[in-house]
């Protein structure tokens, strides 16, 4: 339960820079804290009380004794996916930032009409 | 060989090779056209007896070609005036670039034409009709200056009128599941009164704004006056007619079975009426030769539109009759101002004077113009207005009658100004070596003008096909001689003698007239004019043609000030900077874009609350 | 090898990995290397066709049956979207050619290979996660091409685009998450076949996430802000891929949810008002515009509008006629973005009123721009005028009158801005022209669109009768739940 | 287990409080390294709810290249927000 | 003004979305294909991971498209930060200690790598995390030695085989197999390091690809303007 809280707010936070904050890296940040959120959430939905981790390391282990690993796999490839994107968006900011000299989002928008 | 679609085949896929012959041989590019045009001709006089109906399917439509006298008439129209008009542009557009793009355009639209009156559905109508439009506003906007702002008038205006009528097609495909016209004739009663008005008035406006009715009529005047000459004569000849083709159908077939016919006639003759008085007092003050044409045009269409709304045999036979020499002998004006405009290089009838000597076969062309325009034995159209006058007294429209006379003598002020300014009075020293125009240029005029002539004595070379034509209206039965009208009395008007006794007198008079003048004018120039002691200065304009009608002008000026236009204008202006307001919600700020989003979540996960009633 | 449908997907995949390797042997061996994989494309997409149309191929990956793998679903849209797909991919290789010489050029052939990637990876998946992987290659492919100019106003447009694209791929990965612990499963038909168990709060919310995350790609208002700035400070060629490829995949991904999963007939009009809204904002703000190509985009957006629409109606018809749409206006808007990059090349600004008197000056470019105008606007004998009947037809029997007025109302606001451009280029102008000539493949690629619309404007039954199966497969869901779950057709697909 | 809940209630408050700091932070690379933070009691929580793969993936990707690459463009472009 | 209308919006949706979960119960089983995965993966894939057997084999055309993700990012930054002058990194060297540390650490990063992803199917990890690991080592030798400089072509090799590679097992599946990334290997017994069909082939292609592209990535953010 607290999980399912702590990873809306997390959402909620990340949000709340996209949306507020004024300097380009901090918005970038907001979307990796968006994106942490999101997994955090799919993890808690997979998990099983008292239960393992999805892996036969040992004998004697069974199917029952182990959480959900379908989500465990999919925020696998949304973490990379967050990565690529954070990635492709510091790039971004870089160049932004060698054009306008500042990481102000206010003055970065000459594209009007 | 002789069939619709070779019809279309040869047009436009002349179009086609007009545009490529004119990148690559230009020789042959006006041989292709002429030869297109000549075919074109060739195949619609020959079609009725060879032609079968086409069906085909395209998309989830029957399409129907088909040819019946109603179209045949217009057809040949169309091809005619198409024919005459492209061996005019031969030495006329000879020196203007971009020749390839002119001819496509002007062979897609007689292709267009050609597609509208054979079609019998609505899909192919509307299909043809939009490919007329385009390529008619790509003439309009083929050359220089103000041709911008006024295509683009010219475009709205007739889109306006198109999705009116589109709407009305979809209205009707809705309703009846057809598109066919035949279907939509015999099943009209079917659908509910309220959409059998609003079916009509759609097609009407549909219609209506390709044949200038007020108050769509604002692109007229304009789009006819900046488009190139020879394209001008058919836009006001044939292209306009389209309108009234339709209106033709709109009233005749489907208003007329509709229980709004009574009130649909009147509104309709009345609208009209007033198109043909308020135009004939704009053509009035105009100074520009073609833009008095123009409104000429918009006043006569005005007459046949009354024509075919009062919806008796001989008003319907009237309109028809006017449909057809209007063409010709608007064609016939826009040519002569068309040579007048090539020898000299300029429309404007305050600049332009005393051409009679040196374009004495433009100025016959245009003399005969005129009194076709006047509607004043002997040429045609004396039995067109005359059938027109009867047809609406009989039918006890006595206001509308009224109004009409006033129109019809209003329009010899402007008549007279056309002809008076730009080819009799004093020749200009800067005219003194003007030459008739080229042979291309007079010959389809001064045919054209015999034509009239003709009409005039033999009307019965035109009744009859109209009689034929007006078959598809229903059963009125004419058996009229080629020579005579008749009214409802069963008074025969012979024209023979009408015509030989007024060109008796007609002759007799000229020859007095100029007799008599010869001896006594004597050659003074424009600038010999008293000025109640004041030196008129170089560059004022002293032709005697200024301020022709002043006073006229004056009386009317309460008329011409609440224009029609500047309230198009008006409302133009203020929805564009209402659009302008709108596109403040793009701020470029990617922040708010964002913001954006979660208000659009938001207020839909809110939304759903109140819909759905979500427990929650 | 056998034909597949995976080969859309993993064929450009491989040539995207491969161009690097080529490019250090030759660099301009690399410029063809996307055309090869495209041609090879449509070879097997007509390939592909007859069969998809006959019957669905249900490709199991990794040879797993649903919903236990991801499942590729090649069906008569599928077969449709590809082929379109592929087609406009090959015009925009093909103007791209001589359009994109700066360096690194090989990245943006890798870039472009991997959105064609996505893109028909979106098409084909009949995986909802993996459909969402591939909205992110696509997205990211699209940032990054936009961008790909490396001047102030691309770097800005596609910060903007990132930033609400982030936005889009949090509620798709949210409203995947809810599916997931509501159904438990992950395939498309599975999860369609569950969803009727699911409580209608947890529906709605889903389908409020989806249509948020997806409308953001798909252009809806008041989404679609990053949409013009995109557009328009892209390369050319890049709004031709935004407008033909990235919008169509995204708004068959939301349609194909909506149909899906969710059957309220009150959603579908929800659809219907959005694109009205879509529709008319876009229209109004594109008419205002100084810069041709955001014009272009603002059209776009419209054109969208119109789209949505025509799926909101929720009849076949509607369906049918909203594909049309897509179709045309694809090939319509490569068109002009295509016409209109040269247009700015040539004129040196990106401001229509630079554009005066080109049509002179360079008149096949000009040719085409008027072409496509004529033909997105909707006249006859072009394309674009079927796709809009059929819209209204359908939107008519439908019984939305009033929707009807306000599409007409938009088309005529539509003539005015497009005929203003249209006829600004046949302007006199006396300035010196510009002595560059449009290269050949520029206007072969847009002789080639220009030829495709104005075949299907005169012969619409040839594009028609491919629809209508298409139209059927995405109103039929119990159809596609049946193929998509039961068929044992991993096997299908190979043994033709 | 009573432990164990307040270990992980501890480490929430600890998630929250570096998210925020991450984002209120006037100095860039201060907030960055209140992400990692984040990125870090993440990783955590995965291995506390059986994720073991996803909380070394978390670890090697969200605390340490996605640190790098902000650092590198602080490094960049600016350090303190205006 | 953006502050309250932002809080006020998000409080909406965080109401909504919180409200969504509050009667989810946390830490319950659900029947759903996750249970099968648990029941029947190790015969179907033989490996005992089961989160790498869903991730490469039965979800394998997500991880191919997860590869797809990164080589975009490192294509796409490759692009935007594109620069024809010559680019040098500008970080200063790092002390001896560090210098010498990281020397010794370095090769054992990468070891560490290779080892998680070889043994993605027997142990938490995989090609990813591999992956990701050897890219801070060389991250390490980045900040430690100015000059250290990897090998472009090398890297872009690696880069572009491996992910051919992952392509072309795929497509092997499709040739020898009966669809896309179908298992065409022996399954072996599992827990063993020889198991699991195709799935340490291309997990050990995933660790180079990734490896390879977190490098290339990070080498070019380093090199860039300024």
């Amino acid at each position: 339960m607290i999980y399912y809280a702590a990873s809306i707010l997390l959402i909620l936070i990340g949000m709340y820079a996209v949306l507020v904050k004024k300097n380009i890296i901090k918005i970038v940040i907001g979307l990796s804290i968006i994106d942490s959120g999101v997994h955090l959430l799919f993890i808690a939905i997979g998990y099983v009380k008292d239960a393992t981790a999805p892996i036969y390391s040992r004998p004697g282990l069974e199917a029952g004794q182990m959480v959900d690993p379908v989500p465990q796999a999919l925020v696998l490839t949304a973490i990379v996916i967050g990565l690529a994107v954070t990635a492709v968006a510091l790039s971004l900011v870089i160049r932004l930032y060698d054009h306008h000299k500042t990481l102000n989002i206010n003055r970065i928008r000459k594209l009007k009409w | 060989m002789v069939s619709l679609t070779t019809l279309y085949e040869i047009t436009f896929g002349g179009a086609i090779l007009a545009f490529i012959a004119q990148h690559t041989i230009k020789q042959l590019r006006t041989f292709i056209v002429i030869v297109t045009s000549a075919l074109g001709v060739y195949i619609v006089w020959r079609l009725p007896s060879q032609a079968t109906d086409i069906s085909f399917r395209l998309g989830d439509f029957q399409i129907l070609w088909g040819v019946n006298e109603y179209s045949q008439l217009f057809a040949l129209l169309i091809a005619v005036l198409g024919f005459f008009t492209l061996i005019y542009s031969i030495d006329f557009m000879k020196e203007r670039e971009r020749l390839g793009y002119f001819y496509m355009n002007f062979l897609i639209v007689i292709g267009g034409m050609y597609g509208i009156v054979y079609s019998q559905d609505l899909i192919s109508l509307f299909f043809f009709w939009e490919i007329m439009t385009w390529s008619s506003f790509m003439l309009v906007i083929y050359c220089c200056d103000d041709a911008q702002s006024i295509g683009l008038k010219y475009f709205v205006f007739s889109a306006i009128g198109a999705y009116a009528m589109l709407t009305a097609i979809v209205l009707i495909w809705a309703n009846l599941e057809t598109t066919s016209l035949s279907v939509l004739f015999e099943n009209f009663t079917n659908l509910s009164s309220g959409l059998q008005i609003t079916v009509i008035v759609l097609f009407i406006v549909g219609f209506g704004v390709k044949s200038a009715m007020m108050p769509f009529h604002v692109w007229a005047p304009d789009a006819y006056a900046i488009s190139p000459t020879p394209f001008t004569a058919l836009f006001s000849g044939a292209l306009s007619k389209m309108g009234i083709w339709g209106l033709g159908i709109v009233l005749l077939k489907l208003a007329a079975q509709s229980g709004f016919y009574v009130w649909v006639q009147d509104i309709v003759a009345w609208i009209g009426a007033i198109t043909a008085l308020l135009a004939t007092f704009y053509a009035i003050v105009q100074t520009d030769a073609k833009k008095l044409l123009a409104y000429s045009s918009i006043g006569q269409l005005g007459y046949i539109i009354v024509g075919l709304a009062i919806g008796t045999p001989l008003s319907i036979m009237s309109a028809l009759f006017l449909a057809m020499l209007h063409g010709i002998f608007k064609a016939m004006l826009f040519m002569s101002a068309g040579a007048v405009f090539y020898r000299t290089g300029s429309t404007d009838m305050n600049e332009v004077t005393g051409l009679i000597r040196k374009m004495p076969w433009t100025f016959l062309t245009a003399l005969f113009g005129i009194i076709t325009v006047a509607g004043v034995p002997p040429l045609g159209g004396f039995a067109a207005k005359w059938m027109l006058y009867e047809a609406t007294i009989q039918s006890g429209h006595y206001f509308l009658v009224i109004v009409l006379f006033a129109a019809s003598t209003a329009a010899f002020l402007y008549l007279y100004r056309f002809i008076f300014s730009l080819f009799l009075g004093q020749e200009e020293k800067e005219y003194a070596d003007i030459k008739e125009a080229p042979l291309t240029m007079t010959v389809p005029m001064v045919i054209m003008a015999l034509f009239t002539l003709v009409v005039g004595v033999f009307p019965g070379i035109f009744i009859n096909p109209i009689g034929n034509a007006m078959g598809y209206f229903g059963n009125y039965t004419f058996n009229w001689d080629v020579s005579s009208l008749l009214n409802e009395w069963g008074n025969h008007v012979d024209m023979m003698t009408v015509v030989m006794t007024i060109g008796a007198i007609f002759i007799i008079a000229a020859i007095f007239i100029t007799i008599k003048n010869y001896r006594t004018t004597r050659y003074v120039t424009t600038k010999d004019i008293h000025t109640s002691g004041e030196i008129p200065t170089e560059n004022e304009n002293l032709t005697y043609a200024v301020d022709f009608y002043k006073p006229f002008e004056r009386a009317i000026a309460p008329v011409l000030k609440r224009s029609i236009d500047k309230t198009y204008n008006l409302i133009a202006e203020n929805l564009e900077s209402a659009f302008d307001f709108l596109r403040y919600v793009y701020t470029g700020n990617g922040q708010t874009y964002a913001l954006y989003v979660v208000l659009f979540l938001a207020v839909l996960m809110v939304f759903a609350e109140l819909i759905f009633g979500i427990q929650l | 090898m056998s034909l597949s449908p995976v080969q859309f997907i993993a064929v450009p995949l491989f040539a995207a990995f491969l161009i690097p390797l080529i490019g250090k042997a030759s660099k301009e061996t690399v410029k063809l290397v996307p055309g090869i994989v495209l041609l090879y494309l449509s070879y097997v997409a007509l390939n592909l066709f007859p069969r998809g149309l006959e019957r669905p191929i249900v490709e199991h990956i990794a040879g797993f049956n649903p919903p236990f793998g991801i499942t590729l679903y090649y069906g008569p849209l599928a077969a449709f979207l590809t082929t379109l797909v592929t087609l406009i991919g090959f015009v925009i290789w093909l103007y791209s050619y001589k359009f994109i010489i700066r360096e690194p050029f090989e990245k943006y052939y890798m870039l472009f290979m991997l959105l064609i990637t996505g893109s028909t990876g979106i098409i084909l998946t009949g995986d909802i996660f993996n459909m969402f992987v591939f909205l992110e290659i696509t997205a990211i492919a699209a940032y990054s091409l936009t961008a790909f100019l490396r001047d102030k106003d691309g770097a800005e447009a596609a910060f903007k685009y990132l930033l609400i694209g982030s936005f889009s791929s949090t509620f798709v990965l949210l409203a995947i998450l809810l599916i997931y612990m509501q159904t438990g499963t992950l395939n498309l038909a599975d999860i369609a076949l569950k969803m009727a168990d699911v409580p209608i709060t947890m529906k709605i919310f889903i389908l409020i996430l989806f249509i948020t995350g997806l409308g953001i790609e798909a252009e809806i208002f008041p989404l679609n802000g990053w949409a013009p700035d995109a557009y328009s400070q892209a390369p050319s060629p890049v709004g031709a891929v935004f407008g033909g490829i990235v919008v169509k995949a995204t708004i068959y991904a939301l349609m194909r949810i909506v149909y899906l999963m969710f059957n309220f007939h009150s959603v579908l009009h929800f659809f219907v008002i959005m694109g009205v809204i879509t529709m008319l904002i876009a229209e109004m703000s594109a008419m205002r515009q100084h810069q041709i190509k955001r014009m272009l985009a603002f059209s776009s957006i419209g054109q969208m509008g119109l789209v949505i629409i025509a799926f909101g109606l929720g009849t076949e018809p509607g369906v049918r006629a909203a594909l049309f749409q897509m179709f045309n206006h694809a090939l319509i808007k490569t068109l002009l973005f295509f016409s209109a990059g040269y247009l700015v090349f040539h004129s040196g600004s990106k401001h229509i009123s630079a554009l005066d008197g080109l049509g002179r000056d360079k008149p096949l470019t000009s040719f085409f721009f008027a072409f496509g105008a004529l033909a997105i606007i909707g006249l006859p004998p072009f394309a674009g005028f079927w796709s809009k009947l059929y819209i209204l037809l359908s939107v008519a029997d439908a019984h939305l009158v009033t929707v009807v007025v306000l599409i007409l109302i938009s088309a005529v606001i539509e003539i005015v801005y497009y005929l203003r451009v249209v006829s600004r280029l046949y302007f006199k102008r006396e300035t010196a022209t510009d002595v560059r000539r449009t290269p050949l493949s520029g206007l072969a690629a847009m002789g080639i669109l220009a030829v495709v619309i104005l075949f299907v404007g005169l012969y619409p039954n040839t594009i028609l009768d491919w629809l209508t199966p298409a139209a059927r497969e995405l109103m039929n869901t119990s159809e596609y739940i049946r193929t998509g779950l039961h068929l044992n057709s991993g096997l299908l697909s190979i043994n033709f | 287990m009573e432990w164990m809940t307040f270990l992980v209630i501890g480490l929430i408050i600890l998630l929250i409080i570096a998210a925020v700091f991450a984002i209120t932070q006037k100095d860039l690379i201060l907030a960055v390294i209140g992400a990692s933070a984040v990125s870090v009691v993440l990783s955590i929580l995965f291995y506390i709810l059986q994720a073991p793969d996803v909380a070394l993936t978390e670890a090697a990707i969200g605390v340490a290249l996605t640190t790098i690459i902000f650092v590198i463009t602080i490094k960049k472009t600016k350090r303190y927000e205006e | 003004m953006r502050k309250v209308i932002a809080v006020l919006l998000l409080g909406i949706f965080g109401y909504y979305i919180f409200a969504l979960f509050v009667n989810v119960p946390f830490g319950v089983r659900h029947d759903n294909v996750g249970q099968h995965y648990l029941e029947h993966s190790v015969q179907e894939t033989g490996a005992v991971n089961i989160v790498t057997a869903i991730v490469v084999s039965h979800r394998g055309f997500d991880t191919l498209g997860e590869v797809t993700v990164l080589f975009l990012a490192a294509t796409g930054l490759g692009a935007i930060l594109y620069d024809k002058k010559g680019k040098k990194r500008r970080l200063q060297n790092a002390s001896l200690i560090v210098k010498v540390a990281s020397k010794l650490i370095y090769p054992l990063i990468i070891l560490l790598g290779a080892y998680v992803f070889v043994h993605g199917h027997l142990t938490p990890g995989g090609g990813f995390q591999g992956g990701a690991i050897i890219a801070t080592g060389v991250l390490l030798m980045f900040i430690s030695y100015r000059r250290f400089e990897t090998n472009h072509n090398a890297l872009s090799w690696v880069e572009s085989l491996a992910g051919m590679t992952f392509v072309t097992i795929g497509l092997a599946g499709l040739i020898w197999g009966t669809s896309f990334l179908q298992n065409i290997l022996p399954l072996g017994t599992p827990n063993t390091l020889l198991s699991a069909g195709v799935i340490p082939l291309i997990y050990i292609a995933v660790g180079f690809k990734v490896g390879a592209e977190l490098t290339a990535l990070l080498d070019n953010m380093l090199k860039t303007i300024k």
